[in-house]
């Protein structure tokens, strides 16, 4: 075979194997909306469940996931930017820094199911929380820790680094210049980071399985330490667990779900890119 | 052969050249001989290498460019529609300014060649087009015992001539040199401004250069670029000596550029 | 002890790969003058600015022997109050660098950084300092709008201004007309001689031209050695030492 | 060194020591060491909790066949299997995709393609394995049980999503690498005459290579940690496998979706409790060998920018 057309077949077979990427996701997204558009309605954001989950909404659930993910922002967020910052300015190349850069990446790659055995074994047990918003919000934070971590560091090591020595010379302490040079000017790149991670860990189930998530709970929690109702987790009860559970309600689950994360998603890109067109630098 | 007679191996006919909506090329008009070096002088930006690299279609991989007029190869337009780009650059190799050896062998480095063109399957073969390219480059004697060792080991004189032992593996019709000698130091430049003159025996060249001693030292032919023309184009002895133009005499006295 | 505001005392500097930028300097730097560092690229003359305000140890992992003297106390002793140093020695450099904000936030961040929050000194300074930097004129109408709007004789004035605004002892100047066309660098020339009159300056010029436009005293440095220093008539017109004329009339360098 | 010659520098505009900012900074160095503090933590409870399953059951009884909580049969080699066998699938699946489709991205596909491919493959990442394993569970098993498999809740049925999750990440960072590769290499292939093809597999990928590496190792991390698609759509039958053809469309249950699915109903000290956070000891360890390896594999070039210069 000539060579061209060996190179004209790995062109086809390329592009094609990109289409086997691409068309699957959108697929997978049209295929959840076209399925669950019908269910939405008023009713089904703002009521309970009830009749065995068969009808009413999932109100409990949503406003349950809304809650943890802003627990998860007080867990992490002061202890992610305080670890960027360290990482970006103060560490010295060193082997404690090492060992803290061995430390985000390996808390990146530890599965989800075994911050929940870990959320467990400390929050709920330990220091006994119990199954409580407490308990799976600390543990959700814990987990979103490595991205809003590495995103805020590479959003701090973005600052040129001219601003920092002029802010010094003109007599600045180190705080000084990192609060007002350094910290405005990565603050884009840090909120887009910290949105991703509350947008991730607002879509996890295997977290919060044992920390906080109720089967079925038609009230509100009422203080951090009740457990409540989670939208991943109720979507998994749904389809998985009761039998007999009409599709459309499944299917307007996995929608609401899919449009939470989603659109998290994309308010982190337009943060990033509005603010990114503001930058003078 | 009286300079007449020799052929033309490459003709340029009112070539222009567009990176979007900017000219960089105007209307060039040139020769290229055959067998003989011509070298292309003139300050940065004026377009003398994006002319080379329009000879290859080596531009082709930048988006948004655009080519008008004619360069002939042996008559025929490598502009036109039915060309195969690969098969243009077979016949035409193209040595660039930084060396860029593959992060390869030695000898793969000199084997890729015939080996992407399946110019042939026995190890024997190979092994002696590796061995007459080298030689041919001038680095045989400087590599034959250590062919395994990472090109990326070579000092840089060395890796160009690697370069241009790879491009002569291919047994290319012309050669394009892109400020070959830029990167290296004075002697390593004499080295390879030696090996151009043996190579010219078997193959057309030409070269790009800033370094007007160069081109004087080592073409047969010159053309001065400026701003995206081509000022003027004549015999290296005759361009050097008297130049037509006065813009021509201003850049090699050193007044302008 | 001496009357001279700086005194470089035998100094040495180590960058962290193991370099040497600065053997055995000793100079010192009389009150309201200008005094001129100048040398070949890599000869010392920027590490050895940035080492007067200590600004060097951002550096991390570089070592320095010998001392230097701002006002007959050592820069580097135990206690030495770094940022208030900074103040007092204040520094330009070699590229315009306004801060993201605007031209107002810009003169009064050293002000505010310091504490001083007394909004009618921060006026006052910031229309003396731009005065002094000879910008006032071009900018009093646009105080509040961004400093990257700046042209960039404009910028680099604003940051001497910057500089002035703290009212320093020292202004340090690094190459400050590098970026420049000719008009702005004669603007920032002409503010310089109005200059001394009040402050001690140290400056790495663009070129030996331009060092002997403005010199009081000029120092050559190659090398990360300090060659030869003098009074800037006696160094540009009879240097002592072969390679400061050398360097002077171009032959290397 | 002399008291009087202190007192005759002049005053400071600041009090000298600043004891906010202090505060401040021990605040941020905290935070960065607990990170440290953090990982050993997980590793403490998890032993805590999990330490009796090493002990109390004999390793041979252990990494048996059988898996019966209820007669106190802990063996896990069938939950080693299914990970094994999920996981192998996923990424023979999601290797070639993920490095063909960077390719695609990275050398062929024209800027507008770009523009939108990219979001698209974020939009990827993003959604949540709940979703994709329901769609697995409702959409995907239905289609693999009507192909002819037993059953539609195989190992091959979560590999195919686990694949397209691990997608994201091959993606960017195989992207990355071949984004690294300088262009001096192409056009030296190009110029001697070689297709694009023959550029990309003979230059350009195998100076990808370590990074390419990287993102396969980051791949294998992600499947093997894959809770809930694991659950939902892999069959949860605590057996091994039979070998044959149609291995990977038997059901299978992995070591994640066991520690999901059986935590719920054990009671806490039990001996099936610790077994559960020993599987969790387990993945922790391999988790962190991978990434390790990965780490190793980069060679330790970090992305600090340099301070040397100022």
């Amino acid at each position: 075979m000539k060579r061209q057309q060996t190179d004209k077949i790995a062109r086809i077979a390329i592009t094609i194997v990109a289409a086997l990427v691409v068309i699957p996701i959108i697929l997978v997204i049209l295929f959840i909306i076209i399925n669950g558009i019908g269910t939405l309605s008023w009713e089904f954001f703002t009521q309970p469940p009830g009749n065995g989950m068969k009808e009413g909404g999932i109100m409990p659930a949503l406003l349950g996931t809304i809650i943890l993910t802003f627990g998860t922002a007080i867990a992490a967020i002061p202890l992610a930017i305080g670890a960027a910052i360290y990482l970006a300015e103060y560490a010295k190349e060193n082997r404690l820094t090492r060992w803290v850069r061995i430390a985000i990446v390996n808390l990146a790659g530890i599965p989800s199911i075994v911050y929940g055995l870990f959320g467990l074994g400390m929050f709920v047990l330990f220091m006994g929380f119990g199954t409580s918003i407490i308990a799976g919000s600390l543990t959700l934070g814990i987990m979103t820790l490595p991205v809003v971590i590495s995103a805020s560091e590479e959003a701090i090591l973005a600052v040129p680094q001219e601003f920092r020595v002029v802010s010094l010379s003109l007599g600045a302490t180190k705080w000084q210049t990192i609060r007002h040079q350094v910290l405005p000017q990565a603050l884009p790149g840090i909120i887009t980071g910290i949105i991703l991670g509350l947008g991730r860990a607002a879509g996890e189930t295997a977290p919060i399985l044992f920390t906080v998530a109720a089967f079925y709970l038609p009230e509100l929690p009422r203080s951090a330490f009740d457990q409540t109702m989670a939208l991943p987790y109720h979507l998994y009860v749904i389809s998985t667990q009761v039998p007999g559970m009409p599709m459309d309600v499944q299917y307007g689950s996995a929608l609401v779900l899919l449009l939470l994360v989603l659109s998290m998603t994309l308010i982190a890109t337009v943060v990033r890119t509005g603010m990114r067109r503001k930058r003078e630098w | 052969m009286t300079e007449q007679t020799i052929p033309n191996k490459i003709d340029v006919h009112d070539f222009s050249f567009f990176y979007g909506d900017f000219q960089a090329l105007k209307r060039l008009n040139l020769p290229i001989k055959e067998k003989q070096i011509t070298a292309l002088i003139g300050p940065s930006g004026c377009g003398k290498s994006t002319f080379l690299r329009a000879i290859n279609r080596m531009n082709d991989t930048i988006p948004g460019i655009r080519a008008e007029g004619q360069i002939l190869l042996d008559g025929e337009d490598i502009y036109a529609p039915d060309v195969d780009v690969v098969e243009l650059r077979e016949r035409i190799g193209m040595v660039f300014q930084k060396p860029n050896p593959f992060p390869k062998s030695i000898f793969e480095n000199v084997a890729f060649g015939p080996r992407v063109l399946k110019m042939t399957n026995r190890r024997d073969e190979l092994h002696q087009m590796v061995r007459e390219s080298l030689e041919g480059a001038a680095l045989w004697d400087e590599v034959k015992h250590r062919l395994k060792d990472s090109a990326m080991n070579l000092n840089p004189g060395q890796q160009q001539r690697l370069c241009i032992a790879r491009t002569i593996a291919v047994q290319p019709e012309v050669i394009l040199m892109d400020e070959p000698a830029s990167a290296l130091d004075p002697v390593a430049t004499l080295h390879v401004e030696d090996l151009m003159r043996t190579l010219a025996e078997n193959y057309t060249i030409v070269i790009v250069t800033h370094n007007m001693q160069q081109a004087a030292r080592a073409s047969d032919w010159t053309g001065f670029f400026w701003l995206g023309e081509l000022v003027e184009f004549n015999k290296t002895s005759a361009l050097f000596s008297s130049p037509e133009r006065e813009l021509t005499e201003s850049y090699i006295t050193g007044r302008r550029g | 002890m001496t009357n001279d505001k700086i005194a470089v005392n035998n100094l040495f500097f180590t960058y962290p790969d193991g370099t040497e930028a600065l053997s055995n300097v000793s100079l010192n730097i009389a009150a309201n003058q200008i005094f001129v560092l100048f040398g070949p690229a890599r000869s010392g003359k920027t590490t050895l600015l940035r080492l007067l305000n200590r600004l060097s140890d951002l550096l991390e992992g570089a070592r320095h022997q010998g001392d230097i003297l701002f006002n007959g106390e050592s820069v580097f002793r135990r206690n030495a109050n770094v940022i208030e140093l900074r103040r007092k020695i204040s520094m330009v450099f070699a590229i315009p660098t306004p801060l993201p904000g605007s031209i107002r936030q810009n003169l009064t961040y050293g002000l505010r950084m310091a504490g001083i929050k007394d909004k009618v000194l921060h006026e006052a300074r910031v229309e003396t300092s731009l005065q002094q930097a000879g910008l006032w004129d071009e900018v009093k109408d646009r105080l509040d709008t961004s400093a990257f709007a700046l042209s960039g004789g404009q910028k680099q004035r604003l940051c001497i201004a910057r500089s002035l605004a703290l009212e320093p002892e020292v202004l340090v100047l690094d190459n400050p007309t590098s970026g420049l066309d000719p008009l702005s660098t004669a603007v920032v020339e002409e503010s310089l001689y109005d200059l001394k009159e009040q402050y001690t300056i140290v400056m790495v010029p663009h070129s030996v031209q331009q060092g002997a436009r403005v010199a009081d005293v000029a120092a050559f440095m190659l090398g990360g050695e300090l060659v030869e220093v003098c009074t800037a008539d006696k160094m540009f017109m009879n240097p002592q030492d072969q390679r400061t004329e050398d360097y002077i009339t171009g032959r290397f360098g | 060194m002399s008291a009087t010659k202190l007192e005759t520098s002049t005053p400071d505009v600041s009090p000298p020591v600043r004891w906010g900012e202090k505060i401040i900074e021990g605040l941020i160095w905290a935070a960065g060491l607990s990170t440290i503090l953090i990982v050993a933590l997980i590793f403490i409870f998890l032993l805590k909790e999990g330490l009796p399953t090493f002990l109390d059951i004999p390793l041979r009884q252990l990494f048996g066949k059988r898996w019966y909580p209820i007669e106190g049969m802990f063996g896990l080699a069938s939950l080693l299997a299914g990970t094994l066998l999920v996981t192998a699938g996923a990424v023979i699946i999601t290797v070639p995709l993920g490095i063909v489709t960077a390719i695609y991205l990275g050398e062929f596909a024209p800027p507008w393609q770009r523009e939108i491919l990219k979001p698209l493959i974020e939009v990827l990442a993003g959604i949540p394995s709940i979703v994709l394993g329901f769609l697995g569970w409702v959409a995907l098993a239905p289609i693999i049980q009507n192909a002819g498999a037993p059953t539609g809740l195989t190992a091959f049925t979560g590999a195919l999503i686990l694949a397209y999750m691990a997608l994201p990440t091959i993606i960017s960072i195989s992207e990355d690498a071949l984004y690294a590769v300088p262009k001096e290499y192409r056009d030296g292939a190009l110029a001697i005459g070689a297709t694009q093809w023959q550029t990309i597999w003979r230059v350009v990928l195998p100076a990808a290579k370590s990074g390419i590496v990287i993102a396969v190792m980051l791949g294998i991390g992600r499947a093997i940690g894959e809770t809930m698609v694991a659950l939902m759509v892999t069959g949860n039958a605590a057996n091994i496998p039979a070998f044959g053809a149609d291995i990977m469309f038997q059901p299978v249950r992995t070591m994640t979706a066991t520690i999901a699915a059986e935590m719920g109903e054990v009671a806490q000290g039990s001996l099936h409790y610790s077994v559960l956070f020993g599987i969790g000891i387990l993945l922790f360890l391999i988790t962190f060998a991978i990434n390790s390896l990965a780490r190793k594999l980069v060679g330790g070039e970090s992305v600090r920018r340099k301070r040397t210069g100022f």
